[in-house]
């Protein structure tokens, strides 16, 4: 039976569907990708406002369904944000490479995938997780190929939607396992329910833990689920790019959290193994692919591989301080790759998106502002002080010695000075004199400026983390 | 609160700098000369106005701070900004505020391109320095201990010679790599404090008493040495330091030898010394064998280049391993000797890089082989390199005679058979130090190189090196004195933590 | 007056820092008036100084002088600090007295020279630096000195520094020297260790209480000490320096190599002779290196063809002698031969080189000859010098003071009969080269014609150390004949009287007169064969004896096989740091790894499935089996 | 009579394993669909079986759930294979490989 404060608690979720849903309307109505455009910004604001007006002081469950608390609200919150941004790129983006054609079903699928990474963060039930997760798949797999003159987007498209098909498989899969031993499908039950302790049950119940895991895993591109990665992002136009890398992995980390936490398997010690082994991989395996890559988005790719290593240390250091470690740790990421991604877009032209090292070349002189920016951004993804990636680091490592788990802390500590290297590769070919020129136009259009603006902010932000992280540290202490 | 400003002050002059620079290049280096100078006085007058306190007293407690400014930072760990000074930190500022001028000065004619840009890297790397100098919270210690590589990997990358890329990146790496070690036995002491006492903070003070178990202490302790050595660039950890010098632009090369390296000493003496008592005493051994290597392996490696510059850099590998030698022999003789150390070699070696890079930028070579016979045409310059190469090798009236003679009269105490094969460094160094002075200076003339002699600016600059290099020698007291108290404060503290109090004491009185 | 010491010291130095600072626009006459007025005033300054202290204390009680607190660390508190005692003021005498002589005729002899002001600037500094020497009243002010004077040694050495000779000539100097203050600083070490000063009387006032005698530290520490002694003052092995550093202009060669910094190791081991006495065998050693030295010198002077180099290898010997005189603890004999010494060998230098200058810097004696109507003053000067150094009998000053050690060699109670024998030797050697040396200079033909006549600057000089060479030795008389013991009467106000064992005027005058005519026949030896007689210009052939004795018996062969090769090559080895290769290795590994795994990110759709599914296999096995 | 749930979950592990057989071993991008769809409908058997165990209707709400989302996946499929042949000429899946490195 559904009240008035559950009613209350989903407005965010509600906001964005009904949003969509008009938006659509009005695009049946009148074709006008600006309207729209405009439509979806206002939407995903209003969504974020009603974020911050329902935050609530307690938690509110809904059925077993949903869960709206303040780690809920919170991931929903860092949902929206990205995705606002994401769509304003994508509205630069999108002139750039698709000129003339219709962008409206973009913006829908745009909010689409949002409502489903809303959904994500606030489920407690595989029903409500597995529908957001493919809300947010399908929505994906489209955007992904929504360029589809280019040969790339197709077959970045195609291989998503049969990966991700494959681990919905294998998610689903473990799912039914889990649900055919415990008899619930419900987070909150795996912790409550007891079962015949028999060998075979155990080993069924592991087995579908362990298929589930895998599910997760691959949308967080760990290694070894991580292959996807590179090409999608290097296939995807740069905002889906970001949206994939901050909406999608963001929710699926939130999920696992709450999951791990509410059906507690942190005990569970051969599990926290398994993460223990793919955070290892995936920190040095990611850092050392990206380690000579020209390509900024593959090796933007590979880094985030590394990161998502990285949070897992926070994660493994279970509820708590790994918690709020991850959840700093994921803002402070999102931010930064949001300006990452953000930037090339705007140097990219309709001939070519910026991806190659050389197009950077001695932009440092050309383009000192987009040129600093960069920098920062780069210095925050290795950790540099003075920037969000720093505090963020420094927290993961608080969380994982904490713990003792040194190993998992050495590791962290190689492998990104591993990851150093390919950052400094980029900033010294910025501050490189004898690059040659890329084509960057200097006319300066109304959406680049906005774009300039919202990237501005977006790097004062990750300075501001880097210098008084204070606030937000107490903001995430209070999730949990 | 005058140190939060002094960096404050820093800061602000590198981004004027930076912004001025579009109007005209000129603007931007008055602005850092005058930023520098500033931060001179202020330093000079606390220098004067706190070595009165900073005297010998009769007990000396190390934690006796003459400034001390506290200001909550990130509550939720504890970290807070503290900064303080003693006789170290203040003499350190010093040293910066020196340099830090004379490191515009250099870069006066050398730095064309992008002038406003460098020079907010420079200023932001003082500002850096002057942190680690006096930061008494430890992750504000290694939040600009950090903070300082960043715009000098940009000073080498942007500004330096032909391998620069290589240089900065390798510069970056190897400090970037240790520091996180440190970073690591922070957190460690960090934890371990707060579980034993309750009280999660980064407070150098409330850390210093930390009960640890004989083992953690010592991998702790070597998180720290990790940085520290690194930084000291001590054998086998010193490969950055010879391609850092060599690429950096003069100005860079200075700061770092002047500079930099001495964090690394600081932070020993600072950090791993007060904060590991027995783990030291366990270390110095090593520490000891690792600083004789260091002092004998660099010798001879100068005296194998051929590269000038490098050559310098590979005197500054030697030097340090007086330095390390002389910290871990724990008596007040060798520390002070350590401390004197750190400003004579700033300044000698500073002196010597500075002429490297005038001949430089006069006959765009570094190459002993094309010079010679060079004092005919460049006597004054001559003269300088003169006096900065006997001073490299320890001549008696200048600095780093005062500095080696304590340091092995201390460490003889410690262990004697390390200390004779120190002494050994004494020929290697004349060896090195007089093929400079052959090579470049003397001899027949090679190429006819049409070159002019050193300008008015280039002479302030060395004339005001080579004053304090001979005050230096003569009137060491005036260094030492400010130090004393810290220093008997930290050798004490090791001691009676290791010996008990009556042994400390009978050591006190053996030096006595 | 005596509180005027430091203006001794200081006034060279200030002179050194003038010429350093303004020297290249002062005229040359100003710069001369500098650097030989700043030493001649101190000059003067030290004769009021003397008289005070003979006068004011007949007991010779040393002056002591505080200028201030050098280092104070825990009790490492040495302070620029001067002491005056007897000694030092032999030494303080020699040093400005004979220093002004000297600058005054440099001052003539470099007037052509470019670098003038320079030249100066680095004799004043080095008279400054050879004060503190001498007066130092703590070890590590002592070394400062000793340090400095070895620095401008070296500066001066390689004075003309566009011949790269010079400067190998002058870095081996500083480098043989560094040997042996080495050994000095660690010797230093522990006496500090010890004694937790480095003051020089209390040390030697503790010494006695502190270690007993003929004690292994005693000992250690002796011959630390000899080491430095025996690098500054050329004595075997370490005396190949000093013949290279003829590469000096002849002053320099006649103030620092011959008067005063070769004797700063007599200087040292004299006023450390408490400490020499407590280990016995190793003042033993010093006699016997002394002894030897004076052979493998004289020898060699006596095949040299470069009149420097014969002074040189004389130099060395008869410091050898000195050595011969500590070693038997003739402490005055040997104070006094060293003054007397001081005086004739930098006539003889200054004499030398005279000639040379005239003779358009001709250095070979068998191209010259025959000058001594040419160049009278010079020749007549340059002859009692030369009667002084091989101690012709009775009417010069070395036979006083050389027979003085000779006869101490055999009577003291460390004197030994063979000590005695290889003084006579070495009396006969030097009166032989000795002639040689004037014979094959000024008689015979002219091979040669001098280009000018040395002017009074020059002259004047040569004039007074003859006189003193001559007549400077009637202050101290042996005691058969007159007994003048002034000098050693004012040396014993510091140094211990010697203790002579054999007595008897009888044997001294056996012993004076055997000296006598072994110098004696030295010259008539010197007269047949070298006397008018006709040797070809050209450098002679030798066999390969002479040669031997020529290279000063092959010292430099050996050393540059064994230790300079050596060096060289090690450090050409691993020029660029084996260690660096490490740590490139570690990134190329990394590199590595990163081209392994570029490689199965190949694109194949089904590829990736397939890691997909083992992936999920894995986490199953750890999960299952782990 | 009743089958154990042992054996039905059996049944879908075999008819998973089938699938994912399928994809890998198949070229043709539309075979590697269908065998997706095998696989998720073995995960959706699963569910049955489960539910039916269970006694509880979750299994089959599932169950429906599944079947939509597979619809949906398919149709998107179908339109991008479409597109892959425009591009490629081909619909062999690993022919579709310039993303790499």
């Amino acid at each position: 039976m559904i009240t008035g404060p559950d009613i209350r608690s989903l407005l965010p979720i509600e906001i964005l569907a009904g949003g969509m849903v008009i938006t659509m309307l009005g695009v049946a109505l009148k074709r006008n990708p600006t309207l729209t455009f405009i439509c979806t910004l206002i939407t995903l604001a209003a969504s974020f406002l009603s974020v911050l007006f329902i935050w609530p002081a307690k938690p509110h469950a809904i059925g077993d369904l949903f869960l709206v608390d303040r780690f809920g609200c919170y991931f929903q919150a860092l949902v929206l944000l990205s995705a606002f941004v994401v769509t304003l790129f994508s509205q630069i983006s999108l002139k750039n490479f698709f000129p003339g054609k219709r962008k409206e079903e973009y913006y829908l699928l745009l909010l689409l995938a949002t409502l489903g990474g809303a959904t994500m963060v606030i489920s407690t039930h595989f029903i409500s997780f597995f529908i957001g997760l493919e809300i947010l798949n399908i929505s994906l797999y489209t955007l992904i190929s929504y360029y589809r003159e280019r040969p790339k987007a197709i077959e970045a498209g195609l291989k998503y939607l049969i990966l991700a098909a494959m681990s919905s498989a294998f998610l689903l899969f473990g799912m039914a396992l889990v649900y055919a031993l415990t008899g619930t499908l419900s987070f909150q039950g795996l912790a409550a329910t007891t079962f015949r302790h028999d060998s075979v049950s155990l080993t069924i119940l592991i087995t579908g833990i362990g298929l589930m895991i895998t599910g997760m895993g691959f949308k967080l591109a760990l290694v070894p689920f991580h292959m996807w990665a590179p090409d999608i992002y290097e296939g995807a136009s740069s905002p889906i790019s970001a949206f994939i890398a901050t909406v999608s992995k963001g929710a699926m980390l939130a999920v696992l959290l709450r999951f791990f936490a509410t059906a507690d398997l942190f005990g569970f010690k051969k599990l926290m193994l398994v993460f223990t082994v793919i955070a290892i991989l995936s920190m040095l395996g990611g850092n050392l692919l990206a380690l000579r890559q020209n390509n900024i988005k593959r090796m933007l790719a590979y880094s985030s591989i590394a990161h998502f290593g990285y949070v897992l240390v926070a994660f493994i250091a279970g509820t708590g301080l790994g918690t709020q470690a991850a959840s700093f740790y994921l803002t402070a990421y999102i931010i930064t790759i949001l300006a990452a991604f953000s930037l090339i877009t705007l140097m990219s032209r309709s001939d070519n998106e910026a991806t190659d090292i050389e197009d950077y070349a001695g932009l440092f002189w050309k383009k000192p502002v987009l040129a600093t920016l960069l920098s920062i951004t780069l210095l925050s993804l290795a950790g540099i002080p003075l920037t969000a990636g720093f505090m963020g680091k420094f927290y993961l490592l608080t969380s994982g010695v904490g713990k003792g788990n040194w190993l998992l802390a050495f590791t962290l500590v190689i492998s990104s000075v591993i990851g150093l290297y390919y950052y400094l590769r980029f900033i010294f070919a910025m501050m490189r004199t004898d690059g040659q020129n890329f084509p960057i136009d200097s006319r300066p259009s109304y959406s680049s400026l906005t774009g300039l603006l919202v990237l501005s902010l977006l790097g004062a932000a990750v300075i501001w983390l880097g210098v008084y992280p204070a606030w937000l540290i107490r903001l995430v202490g209070s999730l949990t | 609160m005058i140190l939060a400003w002094i960096i404050l002050l820093l800061m602000g002059t590198g981004f004027l700098a930076w912004l001025t620079s579009r109007w005209s290049d000129i603007l931007p280096r008055i602005i850092s000369l005058a930023g520098t100078l500033l931060f001179l006085g202020v330093v000079l007058y606390l220098w004067f106005t706190h070595s009165a306190s900073a005297v010998p007293s009769g007990n000396a407690a190390a934690g006796a701070w003459i400034i001390h400014y506290t200001h909550s930072w990130i509550p939720a760990f504890g970290i807070h900004i503290i900064l303080a000074a003693d006789g170290l930190s203040l003499l350190m500022l010093l040293l910066t505020a020196f340099l830090g001028v004379l490191s515009v000065l250099v870069s006066w004619k050398e730095i064309k391109t992008r002038v406003g840009f460098f020079h907010f890297n420079l200023l932001f790397i003082l500002a850096g320095i002057t942190g680690v100098f006096v930061s008494l919270d430890l992750f504000l210690f290694y939040f600009s201990w950090e903070v300082m590589l960043i715009p000098m990997y940009f000073l080498i990358s942007i500004w330096g010679y032909e391998n620069r890329t290589y240089a900065a990146g390798k510069f970056f790496l190897f400090t970037q790599a240790s520091g996180l070690l440190m970073f690591l036995s922070i957190l460690g002491l960090y934890f371990v404090h707060g579980r034993s006492t309750g009280v999660y903070t980064f407070d150098y003070e409330a850390l210093k008493g930390t009960v640890l178990s004989q083992p953690t202490a010592f991998l702790l302790m070597l998180g720290f040495a990790a940085a520290f050595l690194v930084k000291l660039s001590t054998v086998p950890f010193h490969s950055w330091l010879p391609d850092a010098h060599t690429q950096a632009p003069t100005a860079g090369s200075v700061l770092l030898a002047g500079l930099l390296l001495k964090t690394g000493a600081y932070g020993i003496i600072r950090f791993v010394l007060p904060l590991f008592p027995q783990a030291s005493q366990q270390f110095a051994p090593a520490a000891m064998i690792l600083g004789v290597i260091s002092i004998l392996y660099g010798a001879k490696l100068a005296y194998a280049q051929t590269d000038l510059k490098r050559l310098v850099a590979y005197i500054s590998v030697s030097h340090m391993g007086f330095i390390l030698l002389g910290i871990y022999a724990f008596n007040q003789i060798a520390m002070q000797g350590v401390i004197m150390q750190m400003v004579a070699h700033a300044i000698s070696t500073g002196g010597l890089f500075i002429i490297v890079g005038a001949l430089h930028a006069r006959i765009q070579t570094r190459e002993i082989g094309q010079m010679g016979g060079l004092w005919t045409q460049v006597p004054k310059m001559g003269a300088m390199g003169l006096l900065f190469v006997l001073a490299s090798l320890g001549l008696p009236g200048l600095g780093n005679f005062i500095a080696e003679i304590l340091i092995l009269t201390g460490s003889f105490m410690a262990s004697k058979i390390l200390t004779i094969i120190a002494a050994v460094g004494f020929i290697a160094a004349t060896l090195y130090s007089l093929r400079i002075m052959q090579k470049v200076f003397y001899g027949t003339v090679l190429k006819k190189w049409e070159i002019t002699d050193f300008g008015f600016r280039e002479m302030i600059v060395m004339g005001s090196l080579a004053i304090v290099i001979i005050w230096l020698g003569l009137f060491p007291n005036s260094i030492l004195n400010a130090t004393q108290q810290m220093v008997q404060g930290i050798v004490q503290q090791v001691n009676i933590t290791v010996n008990g109090p009556q042994n400390a004491n009978t050591l006190q009185n053996a030096s006595r | 007056m005596s509180e005027l010491l430091w203006l001794i010291v200081a006034l060279p130095f200030a002179g050194s820092l003038v010429l350093a600072l303004a020297g290249k626009s002062l005229p040359r006459l100003a710069a001369a008036m500098i650097g030989v007025g700043s030493v001649t005033l101190s000059a003067i300054l030290m004769l009021f100084v003397c008289l005070d202290f003979l006068h004011a204390n007949p007991a010779g009680t040393p002056v002591h002088q505080m200028l201030w607190q050098w280092i104070n660390v825990s009790g490492f508190s040495p302070a620029i600090a001067f002491h005056l005692d007897s000694v030092s003021l032999t030494f303080v005498f020699v040093i400005t007295f004979i220093g002004a002589l000297i600058h005054l005729y440099s001052a003539a002899f470099m007037w052509k020279e470019d670098g003038f002001a320079r030249f100066f600037s680095y004799m004043n500094l080095f008279i400054g630096f050879m004060l503190l020497l001498v007066l130092a009243d703590n070890f590590l002010l002592l070394y400062m000195g000793w340090e400095g004077v070895g620095l401008c040694s070296y500066l001066l050495i390689g004075f003309w520094y566009k011949d790269p000779g010079n400067g190998y000539a002058a870095r081996k100097a500083f480098t043989v020297t560094r040997v042996g203050d080495t050994a000095m600083v660690i010797g230093l070490f522990i006496l500090f260790t010890n004694y937790h000063t480095l003051n020089i009387q209390d040390i030697l006032q503790a010494a006695p209480h502190t270690w007993a005698p003929g004690s292994t530290i005693a000992i250690i520490t002796a011959y630390l000490l000899l080491g430095g002694a025996i690098g500054k003052s050329a004595q075997v092995p370490l005396q190949t320096w000093l013949p290279d550093a003829m590469a000096a202009p002849s002053p320099v060669s006649a103030l620092i190599h011959a008067a005063t910094m070769v004797t700063a190791g007599v200087y040292l081991i004299a006023r450390t002779h408490v400490l020499f006495e407590l280990a016995p065998i190793v003042q033993t050693t010093v006699a016997i290196i002394g002894a030897v030295t004076l052979i493998v010198a004289g020898m060699s002077a006596l095949y040299q063809h470069d009149i420097k180099k014969v002074l040189a290898y004389s130099t060395i010997s008869q410091i050898g002698y000195m050595f011969v005189a500590l070693g038997v603890g003739a402490w005055s004999a040997a104070l006094f031969h060293f003054m007397i010494h001081a005086f004739f060998k930098s006539l003889l230098f200054l004499g030398a080189g005279s000639v040379i200058a005239v003779l358009n810097n001709e250095h070979n004696m068998f191209k010259m000859g025959g000058l001594w109507k040419k160049m009278p003053v010079v020749f007549w000067t340059f002859l009692i010098g030369a009667c002084a150094l091989s101690a012709l009998p009775l009417i010069t000053a070395g036979f006083y003071s050389k027979d003085e050690i000779i006869w101490q060699a055999y009577a003291s109670d460390k004197g030994s009969i063979v000590l005695w024998l290889t003084g006579l030797a070495g009396a006969f050697i030097t009166a032989l080269y000795t002639f040689r040396m004037v014979f094959l200079t000024f008689f015979g033909n002219a091979k040669a014609e001098p280009t000018y006549r040395p002017g009074v600057a020059m002259t004047l000089p040569l004039v007074v150390l003859a006189f003193l060479s001559f007549a400077g030795g009637f202050i101290q008389l042996p005691d058969n004949m007159g007994h003048v013991t002034l000098f050693s009467q004012f040396i014993q106000h510091t140094l211990p009287t010697t203790v002579t064992t054999a007595s008897g005027h009888a044997a001294e005058w056996i012993a004076q007169v055997i000296a006598a005519i072994v110098s004696i026949a030295g010259l008539a030896l010197a007269y047949r064969i070298y006397y008018n007689k006709p040797f070809p210009a050209a450098e002679p052939v030798r066999n390969p004896i002479q040669r031997f004795f020529f290279q000063g018996w092959d010292f430099d062969l050996v050393y540059d096989k064994v230790i300079v090769q050596p060096i060289v090559f090690f450090s050409r080895i691993d020029k660029n740091d084996i260690i660096d290769q490490f740590y490139t290795g570690l990134a190329s590994i990394a590199g590595l790894f990163n081209k392994g795994l570029a490689a199965t990110q190949n694109g194949k759709l089904r590829w990736y499935a397939m890691a997909l599914g083992i992936g999920a296999v894995i986490t199953l096995t750890i999960l299952l089996y782990a | 009579m009743t089958i154990p749930m042992e054996y039905g979950l059996l049944l879908a592990a075999i008819l998973f394993c089938i699938g994912l057989a399928g994809v890998l071993v198949r070229r043709d991008v539309i075979f590697m669909l269908m065998s997706v769809e095998v696989m998720l409908n073995a995960a959706g058997l699963a569910f049955i079986v489960g539910g039916a165990a269970r006694g509880s209707a979750d299994g089959q709400v599932m169950f429906i759930f599944i079947l939509a989302m597979a619809a949906a996946e398919v149709s998107v499929g179908l339109a991008l294979i479409i597109q892959l042949y425009q591009k490629f000429k081909t619909l062999d899946a690993d022919s579709a490989s310039q993303l790499n490195g």
